[in-house]
């Protein structure tokens, strides 16, 4: 069965969603279990791919259809595919078990339905990284924003016109992206990405304005799609007013996505010679994604909403990974690629401590950190380690992946992104300092004194365990021990399956 | 003058569609009402579909299903029918589009209702509040 | 030869009832005589092209082209149909709505000419809600 | 410098015309419903230019869902909401003028590049000779299915075919979720049809004749995709705007009574799932995911004609879950959510 | 005797009467005018499908279309006309604006219920 594994991740979770959208009187334990099960199938053919993937030391090509590639559609994972594979469908069952509490309290009606898109997003994001085929890549990518705007859609009051917003942003960036193929189809002739590079490879087409146009118009459609700096306004609005479980689930998933597109499009079809030599953008985005950095990082030191704050963290990490990637240099994509990693699990961490700290005290602001230590000692735990891997502290693999990427950028004289990165690491680090010093010292009469019930000669309240139930707890706790372990094995992530995915010519 | 003449001739399909590409995206961006917005994207939408169709025209090419001689053998020749791929593709995408539209006027409706009013300004107003 | 110029005049003949329905729908003062010229006009014009078609196709006569002329009888035939009941239920929908309509006394009250009249009407009289 | 006018180009020049005058106008009317019903005048023109430039098949499926569908839905939403553009001119924010500098330097950018671009029409063009050539002479013999765009569709790029199906099923979901209300305490925002028997006589006299003629010829289209244009899509968008067209004549009650709310949701994901359930048992024969050949030995015949069958078969699949999500969006766009009453 | 040019006349001279016939839809002044001519536009549309294909020799491929047009394309008109139907009838008591306003009360409640319901922590907090 392994050599059918890569269709399984996809369809498993396409048919769990169908499955899903029938199965409503069943109730919602039903639909909860069929879930997390259709996601752990995948998750299993993922990793079984990926030993594959290692243990060849050749990337999987699987023909949908059993035709031959420049006619017919195929999967193609090589060693950063699998990697992403295992992250999404890793980040996407642990968001699956988080849900239960969650999803329910979001969604008083229509959970299965709620449910079902869940599971169409997931299977969007997996055929996405695993896809061979730009235009394949398209549908797909319709797939995941059309299943997302209904995800987001169910948030709070003033949900939706910030979907609305990132519906018309998500159609333009995708519509760039459809109209960048039909420029590089126009001058090629091709679909399918290794034939693509091969033909553009080819000496008359390095000096095409069209092709160079059909380059543009992609990435700047990726852009818009991941929220790269003067491009972010959408995301923001839309992610913070979702429901806890949506949070958690396209807060680290969608935006990566995004930048694995971008890496497959500039390596994988193009090449880094191409980009580097003949475009030779990278000084400009490289400001930009200081840019991001630096001003998502500030933006999110002054927001008081929890959620808020998060999202600016994400616009500010697309900035680390835009850098990262647009280095050329070795040292720099494997910042890059590590650093999806690293970014996927300390979001996905992040949101689901804010969403179990929102579960119990029912407000988002930055005062709900009061006192968590006392109150939830596990979460405002896994807070903390989280906290600690986006400033950049040792054992965690947020460090890690700051230090290749100060590598790379040091190699290359870009000192620009040097200080974006160590300036919005200091930002990071006060910004985590307020909220954990809140949630180490500030007291629980803090938070009863803001409902203007002070009494200074109270005794002191007993101070009660509030942890979140299981099904919350573990996946957080999980996630937290990710971070260390990616940490620690950061050596044996990088020598077996990112520098296997450097592109030549970097 | 010939000259131009030719290059209009021979290029003006792309720049139909460029120019109503940038119509839409003029809607979409610049416009304050939600459903010019979504007016402009389907213009938008459209536009990118055809400049991905005008790629297939062929001169002097019939329709992509098989011509058969009278005694039911297929005409095969690549040169005489037109380039079916970019069908295709645009087929795949009206559907898309299609979807899009859907979920677009059921959020407009959510919104009117949420909001009382479906112009941005005063959309954006209503939040602050 | 015949059968050609059979098709020639039937062609000719359709292209000038669209012709006539095009001067209607511009001319005409108020909207029920607008409905009027494109409800028949077209209908007749369309048959005569789509006649013109059938007869082309049958010039050649085969047993697939006689399938081809059977779909466009059904053409015709739906055409007829549907074209009037749309016209039917539009001129329905104005005609609740009140849409006032064109006497020459209330052309009288513009300036001379069917110019200025048509124009009168187009500002004055229609409900607001019908111009959205 | 040869310049072949079989291809009319006076004829394309005037169709683009109209086209942007119809952009423009849709954008500038201030009357939200009329830019709707000019977007379907710009539908009818488009159609036009594909029929033109031989995409027949994407004509029809523009055919069926701007005849039929977009403008419907359009209009199911203009009850809803604010039907005017403000008056007053909002002032303009900076931001918005920056990315329109940016867009219209994009613009001529674009516009000067076009020279780099193969011809219109080339038939020596890259795109027109790497893959295409392929498709057209090896199609017929792999697939047994004269209409090349049906073969390619629906078996060479099969995979995204399905998951054009599983878009309009989740675009169905997410109007399901985004917009159904499932307890009915609302108030209507429009209050409930007149009785208007006696004067829907002539409609309903006109719907009793087109309508099985109207599904008769879904199931032709559907069915006949191998040979003709047509296929699963335009077949199932026919078979939905009969429903509508029921629903239009009487009401959506009455429509709804013919095909039932959960028959619709069943339709919707059943459809998907013949077409993924056909990869799925040729997987589980061994074969890649969606390899028709591997469905020869189960119904006996070689594996071309597996290949035909296998498309027919998903075809059947996309059909009926675009009539029953086409169906499903009308129901909840046109009431509001509630499937009260519809327009 | 080759009726090929005369079919070219034909088409270009519907798609100049078309043209005029936007004017209708562009000028308006009514929807149910703009509606006409789009019908209009779509009567025309259907006839010049079919001499494109007679000019392209194989008309029983663009058929179909026009069928499809034949049968569909009142939808639109009869979709329009059930709209104006609807709204002509006399408003109960209120201008037609404040007849949408009114549910926005209701609906907020209803997105923002689980919010209230989300406090089973929050009791605890002395």
């Amino acid at each position: 069965m392994t050599d059918q594994a890569p269709a399984l991740m996809i369809l498993v979770p396409v048919f769990a969603s169908l499955a899903l959208t029938l199965i409503g009187p069943l109730g919602h334990r039903a639909a909860y279990g069929l879930l997390i099960v259709s996601i752990a199938i995948s998750l299993a053919s993922a990793l079984a791919t990926m030993v594959q993937v290692v243990q060849t030391g050749q990337s999987v090509h699987y023909r949908m259809g059993d035709w031959i590639p420049p006619m017919g559609i195929e999967l193609v994972i090589d060693h950063l595919s699998a990697v992403v594979l295992v992250l999404i469908s890793a980040c996407a069952l642990l968001t699956a078990v988080y849900s239960m509490h969650t999803a329910r309290q979001d969604n008083p009606d229509r959970l299965n339905h709620y449910y079902a898109l869940f599971a169409l997003l997931v299977a969007g994001l997996l055929g996405m990284t695993a896809t061979g085929d730009v235009f394949n890549l398209y549908v797909l990518l319709e797939i995941s924003a059309l299943s997302s705007y209904g995800l987001l859609a169910r948030g709070k009051g003033k949900a939706y016109y910030a979907t609305f917003r990132y519906l018309i942003m998500g159609t333009i960036g995708a519509s760039f992206y459809l109209l960048g193929v039909g420029y590089i189809y126009i001058m090629t002739g091709s679909l399918n990405m290794a034939d693509l590079a091969e033909i553009l490879s080819r000496p008359e087409l390095e000096a095409s304005v069209s092709v160079r146009i059909g380059f543009s118009l992609i990435i700047l459609g990726v852009w818009i799609k991941m929220a790269l700096f003067p491009l972010h306004a959408w995301l923001p609005n839309a992610y913070s007013r979702a429901g806890t479980t949506t949070a958690c689930l396209i807060a680290p998933l969608m935006t990566k996505v995004s930048v694995y597109i971008m890496l497959r499009i500039m390596f994988t079809v193009f090449s880094a010679d191409y980009i580097f030599q003949q475009i030779a953008w990278s000084h400009l985005v490289i400001y930009l994604a200081s840019a991001a950095a630096v001003l998502g990082m500030i933006t999110a030191l002054s927001q008081r909403d929890l959620r808020k704050m998060l999202t600016y963290i994400i616009v500010a990490e697309i900035g680390y990974l835009t850098g990262g990637a647009w280095l050329a240099n070795t040292a720099g994509y494997t910042g890059a690629v590590y650093h999806i990693l690293a970014d996927g699990l300390m979001t996905l961490c992040l949101f689901m401590a804010v969403g179990a700290i929102i579960y119990r005290t029912g407000q988002s602001t930055a005062a709900a950190m009061q006192g968590i230590f006392q109150r939830m000692p596990v979460t405002a735990s896994v807070f903390l380690i989280a906290a600690a891997s986006v400033v950049g502290i040792p054992p965690t693999c947020g460090f890690f992946s700051k230090w290749y990427l100060l590598q790379g950028a040091v190699q290359a004289g870009a000192w620009v992104f040097v200080a974006a990165l160590i300036i919005a690491g200091l930002v990071a680090a006060v910004m985590f300092f307020r909220l954990l010093e809140m949630a180490f010292f500030g007291r629980l009469e803090d938070a009863v004194s803001e409902n203007g019930t002070e009494n200074p000669h109270a005794v002191p309240p007993k101070i009660r365990l509030e942890e979140v139930p299981l099904t919350m707890l573990l996946p957080l706790v999980i996630s937290g021990a990710a971070l260390f372990g990616l940490g620690i094995y950061t050596n044996e992530v990088v020598q077996y399956l990112i520098r296997w995915s450097v592109p030549a010519g970097i | 003058m010939d000259e131009l003449f030719y290059f209009i001739i021979a290029k003006y399909n792309y720049w139909a569609a460029l120019v109503l590409l940038f119509i839409g995206l003029f809607g979409m961006i610049v416009r304050n009402n939600l459903m010019k917005k979504i007016i402009g994207m389907v213009i938008f939408q459209t536009a990118i579909l055809l400049f991905i169709v005008s790629i297939g025209v062929k001169r002097g090419a019939t329709v992509p299903i098989l011509k058969f001689s009278p005694d039911k053998q297929p005409l095969l020749d690549a040169t005489a029918y037109a380039n079916p791929l970019p069908h295709v593709l645009i087929l795949t995408a009206i559907v898309v589009g299609v979807a899009i539209l859907g979920v677009a006027l059921a959020l407009l409706q959510k919104i009117q209702r949420v909001h009382g009013t479906i112009e941005e300004d005063e959309i954006l107003e209503d939040m602050r509040k | 030869m015949i059968l050609d110029i059979l098709i020639i005049l039937m062609m000719l003949s359709g292209l000038l009832f669209f012709l006539a329905t095009t001067v209607g729908i511009i001319r005409f003062p108020d909207f029920y005589s607008r409905v009027h010229a494109a409800g028949k006009g077209d209908t007749l014009s369309t048959t005569l092209f789509l006649g013109g078609a059938i007869l082309f196709i049958l010039r050649d006569f085969s047993g697939e082209n006689l399938l081809t002329a059977g779909k466009l009888m059904l053409i015709v035939f739906y055409i007829f149909i549907a074209s009037p009941t749309a016209t039917h239920a539009i001129i329905d929908a104005g005609y609740e709505f009140r849409v006032p309509y064109w006497t020459r006394s209330s052309g009288k009250k513009g300036a001379e000419g069917d110019e200025s009249n048509e124009e009168n009407m187009d500002n004055g009289f229609y409900p607001e809600d019908l111009k959205g | 410098m040869t310049w072949d006018t079989s291809l009319l180009w006076q004829f394309d020049i005037l169709i683009l015309l109209m086209m942007v005058i119809c952009a423009v106008t849709a954008l500038a009317l201030e009357g939200l419903l009329s830019s709707a019903i000019v977007t379907g005048a710009y539908s009818f023109l488009i159609c036009l230019m594909w029929t033109h430039m031989m995409a027949v098949d994407v004509a029809f499926t523009e055919a069926a869902v701007g005849a039929a569908i977009s403008t419907v839905l359009f209009l199911g939403t203009a009850q809803y909401i604010n039907r005017w553009i403000k008056k007053e001119r909002p002032r303009e924010q900076g931001i918005k003028q920056i990315t329109l500098v940016i867009a219209v330097i994009c613009a001529v950018m674009m516009l000067s590049a076009t020279r780099d671009l193969p011809d219109w029409a080339d038939p020596d063009s890259p795109a027109s000779t790497h893959l295409s050539p392929g498709y057209i002479e090896q199609g017929y013999f792999e697939t047994a299915t004269p209409n090349v765009v049906t073969a390619v569709l629906a078996d060479y790029r099969s995979y995204d075919t399905m998951f054009e199906a599983v878009v309009v099923f989740a675009a169905a979901l997410v109007v399901m979720v985004i917009l159904r209300r499932t307890s009915h305490k609302h108030r209507k925002l429009l209050h409930l049809r007149p009785k208007r028997e006696g004067r829907d006589t002539i409609l309903r006299g006109a719907a009793q004749s087109i309508i099985p003629v109207m599904q008769i010829f879904a199931l032709y289209v559907l069915f006949h995709g191998h040979y003709s244009p047509g296929g699963g899509f335009q077949g199932g968008v026919i078979f939905g705007a009969s429903f509508i067209l029921l629903a239009l004549c009487y009401n959506l009650k009455f429509s709804m009574n013919r095909f039932r709310e959960h028959a619709v949701l069943w339709c919707c994901a059943g459809g998907v799932l013949l077409y993924a359930g056909i990869g799925a048992v040729c997987l589980g024969l061994g074969w890649s995911f969606l390899g028709y050949g591997a469905l020869a030995g189960i119904l006996g015949v070689s594996e071309v004609m597996a290949r035909s069958h296998g498309i027919l078969a998903v075809e059947i699949g996309v059909g009926i879950t675009v009539m029953a999500v086409m169906v499903s969006l009308y129901n909840d766009l046109a009431s509001g959510g509630d499937l009260e009453d519809g327009l | 005797m080759n009726l090929e040019p005369f079919f070219i006349v034909m088409v270009v001279a519907i798609l100049f009467l078309m043209l005029c016939n936007l004017y209708r839809v562009v000028a308006g002044p009514t929807v149910i005018d703009r509606m006409l001519g789009v019908n209009v536009i779509g009567i025309k549309t259907t006839v010049l499908i079919v001499l494109i294909g007679i000019i392209d020799g194989r008309v029983e491929m663009f058929i179909d279309i026009t069928l499809a047009y034949a049968l569909l394309n009142f939808i639109t008109t009869l979709a329009a006309a059930r709209f104006y139907q609807r709204i002509s009838q006399p408003a109960p008591s209120q201008p037609e604006e404040s007849l949408v306003a009114p549910s926005a009360g209701p609906e907020v409640k209803e997105a923002k219920a689980p919010e209230m319901e989300s406090d089973a922590g929050r009791k605890e907090i002395p």
